[in-house]
């Protein structure tokens, strides 16, 4: 749906990573995990595009600002690469943002009480947040999160405080390991650590080493995926991937915004 | 009082003059949770072509200052699909729907053209003519005034629906592509597509579109679509349909000033997928808060 | 390690690659107060005609989305009084100056070529094409290969100074147009100039523009710039000077990789009267902080 | 010059209309009555051209905020039209902009003593204020000032304060007479009230009225123009006027930018 968001707050949370909370209409607590936003950073043709962002959270509260009763919230956490982005941080409590929430397909949570990995790249981590606080209600959740450096991991203690364990590996070494996550998620599964299904979003490298250990380890794995996106809503087919069994003559392109942005990594051609 | 938002193009009704872009709004059905379909003048089909087309390797767009560059290398389903898929839900609307049709050789047009001829959910084909002619070496036909004739001549004769021709901006005399169509057989004409552009990544010294180059669209090329509306108005007798960039009920009026007698919406629908509806109320609106009873008093009402 | 900047256009050095625009920069001294003028490439003056030019009625300007419309209408003092009063003061400036040529017929571009063909101050001579020729109906030379390669050749002829054609993106095929004046004698390229556009006020039904249409410049046409100069610099031989919406040295440097051997800034005078300057030292830094030791290695480096 | 000014104020003094008050470099204190400022809207392409403003008032004051004695600041009056206006008008203390100033050409003050007569029309008013601080210090000084209605006459107070007298008129009549501000001044000036100078700023139709009871009366008077501009500085040619001897042969065109935007009503062509 399309809606006016009110900015609740926006806080720096690392050097250089936002979360941003806002006001939502109530639909929006039936948001899944996976599912993301696009945001219209401003009214101005500059930048002219919406912003796509992974939900980071959703719950409700009781606002100072009116006597309404409970309200629904939803948040992001993002990182500031571009122009809208910095945009998106010069934001205060009050301001207004237009929003097409929720969208795509989300994560399949799997079965209840089988054990379940998280693995997340830097602002990967975000879609992951709202998932581990649909999982640990009914199953173990471990999650591996990889970033370049200590700033780049993100919000350890939100997850901790869900019971989910956690495994760092930073590239620098300055946080949990020195090497990249999908290394150490490798040992930790050599090692004996057992799951029934691994969720991963992040950059894409880093994906395709996901789906690469999930296909020599059989473990059951839908990742999500970002791309260049226009319309969000699966009509300029801007956003594709190739499916499986793609060819030029039989083509098989799948829309990230609407077929995605979790797919079954099996799904999809890896390049 | 309301005012009159009807026109009629090519002998198609349509209850205002707003729609949108091909390309845009995919095949409808994808903007029907935002907007009600039947609140604006028609709707075009994403470009269809005889067989299942797979479109580009990605990336495929890329923000501009400004605007944007596609080289989505229409992807579509093909117009048996179409036919099959798409054109049962597009039915249960009661908005014209306009097929947007490309072809890679003029025998492809020909037979898309008669493959519609029967579907009755189609009101009237639009000939997208920035197409590479691959029998010609790949020269687009929609910039050679020859081969762009000989287009419209094919479809003309295997439609009796009506025939709206898209041009591209991409030429040197955009007059003389609009006569070449008109004495051809078209019934409309519909202006402009995308200008071709390029973006380049400079950290990865890389065209950032895999296609290299690709279509540059929205607000940037208005100023180009409404000159060549004009010019083309001035000179051919035939309807206009403007495109290029509209974003505000105000930018369509300036089209229909220009000489449009209905616009339609691109770029607009994926910064907000309500666009055409809104527009087309705040046209209402305008006229309403301006006294103009009929909107048809504005087409072509640009005093110079 | 202080990265080479130098690039070499026809013969003349230029101490970096960051010219100013034709019609953009006045005759330099407009901006002496706000830059050094001597941290530039060069300076292309304002377009010379044979006599003093009026130019059109007001308005001349307009703002549109992501760029401007012009229709200056080529007003200028005429090449007499540059000589006697605009370039006495260029001479005290050590930064080549490039005198933009602006004729109605022929015959006047050859005999302004051979004005300035002793006047020491001037380095080179850019042709501005897009003019009406008016002994053939008005249409304009630089939408037809042939009448553009006549001009070339007779700028050639009239001058010993490098030639410098500056090419209108209003045409259909950029690399014909670029191959005829190549052809005919250009020893450099530069391009775009604007397109041709329209802006309307609604509230007036008028054109805002007197002249109805104006030149599209600013960061809207930077895509079309840039797809026109990597067209032109995979086909023909001579060195570029890439013209079209450059904001930013991050733009400039996308037009050496597209093949560009010089930029011109031209509607970002008017945001920052220092964007030459700028621009020209940040693409510097860009060299330091990538470890790239000369400016020249990123000519036509794009990798596609 | 160019420099960035930090916005120390930005208050509306009625509908639609704004003071900014902004730090300037101490050359700005020199500006003359009648020079204008270019302001950079924001660091978007959107809006992409500099916006023209007269000087309004310039002066000094003590900054709360640093240890750092007088500071010049340079203040406009605004309406807000447009996009560039409402982006200005949304700017808080502490907000900075990039500046041109002064550019163009003042007023003439004319001599000291004579009885001097200022002519404002809505939002043209902002510069005859920074003027008539100057001339209250030897001369006399009547301000006629018109507009729509009550709420476009402006900062009237602000004059009256200054000694200057001050005659209205609206369109409506919601503020002193009926009517147009020229033809209250033509009845003064038949009633025998007496002047060696007018200056005049406000809409073309105003300034032309002016100009036609400047040449019937004989007394001298400046006009100050407005012109869409591009540049500011005289280069890109877009703010052009007609000359008084212009013709398509001989042309003789002013920019209003750097010929003006004051000019003597008898250097131009009035159409
Ligand atoms: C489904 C999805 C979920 C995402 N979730 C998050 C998230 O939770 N947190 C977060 O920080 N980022 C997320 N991203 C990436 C985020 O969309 C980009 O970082 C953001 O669009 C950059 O905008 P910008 O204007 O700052 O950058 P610019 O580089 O100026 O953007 C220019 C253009 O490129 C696009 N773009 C740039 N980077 C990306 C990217 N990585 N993916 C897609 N488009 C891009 C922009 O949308 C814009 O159209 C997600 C992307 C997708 C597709
Ligand atoms: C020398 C000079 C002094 C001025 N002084 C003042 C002043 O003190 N207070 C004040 O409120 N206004 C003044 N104006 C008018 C002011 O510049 C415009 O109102 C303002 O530029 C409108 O910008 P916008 O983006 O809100 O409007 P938009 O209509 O969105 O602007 C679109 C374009 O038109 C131009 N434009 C619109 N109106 C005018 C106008 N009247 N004059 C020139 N260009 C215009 C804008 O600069 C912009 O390029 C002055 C203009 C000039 C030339
Ligand atoms: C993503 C995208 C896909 C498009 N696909 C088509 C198409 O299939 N057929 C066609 O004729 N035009 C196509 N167009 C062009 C648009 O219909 C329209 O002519 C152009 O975008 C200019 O209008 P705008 O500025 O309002 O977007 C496409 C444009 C975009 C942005
Ligand atoms: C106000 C204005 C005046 C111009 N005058 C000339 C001219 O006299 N001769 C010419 O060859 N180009 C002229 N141009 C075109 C510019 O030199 C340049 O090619 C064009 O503006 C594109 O560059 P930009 O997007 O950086 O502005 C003019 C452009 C503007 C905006
Ligand atoms: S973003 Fe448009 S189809 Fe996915
Ligand atoms: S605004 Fe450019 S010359 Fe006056």
């Amino acid at each position: 749906m399309q809606y006016k968001a009110m900015v609740i707050s926006n806080q720096e949370v690392s050097s250089g990573y936002y979360r941003l909370r806002m006001t939502a209409p109530k639909e929006l607590a039936e948001a899944k995990p996976g599912q993301f936003v696009m945001v219209r950073v401003n009214n101005s043709i500059d930048p002219l595009l919406r912003r796509p962002f992974g939900i980071f959270d959703v719950g409700s509260f009781v606002p100072e600002y009116a006597d309404v009763g409970r309200q629904t919230y939803l948040e992001i956490l993002y990182k500031v690469v571009g122009k809208g982005t910095a945009m998106l941080a010069a934001l205060h409590h009050g301001d207004h943002l237009d929003m097409l929430a929720p969208l795509g397909k989300g994560f399949a949570p799997g079965d209840a009480g089988e054990e379940k990995i998280l693995v997340g790249g830097g602002v990967g981590l975000a879609p992951l947040y709202y998932l581990a606080k649909e999982l640990v209600k009914n199953s173990r959740v471990h999650l591996f999160v990889g970033g370049r450096s200590r700033e780049d991991v993100l919000c350890i203690t939100e997850f901790e405080r869900l019971g989910v364990e956690t495994y760092v590996a930073t590239d620098d070494g300055t946080l949990g390991e020195r090497g990249l996550v999908t290394e150490v998620l490798e040992k930790q599964l050599q090692q004996g650590a057992t799951a029934k299904t691994i969720f991963a979003c992040g950059p894409y490298p880093m994906l395709r080493a996901v789906a690469a250990i999930a296909g020599r380890t059989r473990i059951p794995c839908q990742v999500s995926l970002e791309a260049y996106m226009a319309c969000g809503v699966g009509a300029c087919l801007g956003c594709v991937m190739k499916g499986r069994n793609h060819t030029e003559a039989t083509p098989d392109y799948r829309c990230v915004c609407k077929d995605g942005p979790v797919f079954d990594y099996q799904e999809l051609q890896w390049d | 009082m309301k005012p009159d938002m009807s026109v009629e193009i090519a002998g198609i009704k349509l209850r205002n003059p707003v729609m949108t872009a091909s390309g845009t709004f995919g095949y409808g059905k994808e903007f029907a949770d935002y907007m009600d379909l039947e609140k604006i003048g028609a709707i075009i089909t994403k470009g269809l072509s005889l067989r299942p087309k797979a479109g580009n390797p990605t990336p495929r767009i890329v923000e501009t200052p400004g605007g944007m560059l596609n080289a989505i290398g229409l992807q579509n389903v093909g117009i048996e699909a179409f036919i099959a898929e798409k054109a049962p839900f597009l039915r249960t609307i009661n908005t014209p729907v306009i097929a947007n049709l490309y072809g890679n050789t003029l025998e492809e047009y020909g037979e898309l053209a008669r493959r519609l001829d029967k579907v009755q959910e189609v009101a009237a084909v639009e000939v997208n003519i920035s197409c590479p002619n691959v029998k010609q070496g790949g020269i687009v036909f929609g910039t050679d005034p020859r081969a762009a004739a000989e287009v419209v001549a094919m479809v003309r004769e295997a439609t009796i629906k009506p025939v709206i021709v898209k041009l591209s901006p991409n030429v040197t005399d955009i007059v003389v592509m609009a006569n070449a169509c008109a004495e051809a057989g078209a019934d409309a004409l519909s202006l402009i597509n995308t200008l071709t552009g390029m973006a380049i990544d400079l950290q990865k010294r890389r065209p950032v579109l895999a296609n290299v180059t690709g279509g540059l669209s929205g607000p940037a090329i208005k100023p180009v679509a409404l000159r060549m509306v004009w010019q083309v108005a001035r000179a051919v007798k035939l309807p206009i349909i403007g495109i290029g960039g509209i974003m505000t009920a105000n930018d369509a009026l300036e089209f229909l000033l220009a000489g449009a007698t209905a616009v339609q919406i691109g770029t607009a629908n994926f910064l907000d997928p309500a666009a055409a509806q809104t527009i087309a109320m705040e046209m209402e609106r305008y006229l309403a808060d301006n006294g103009i009873a009929d909107v048809k008093e504005l087409i072509g009402a640009l005093r110079y």
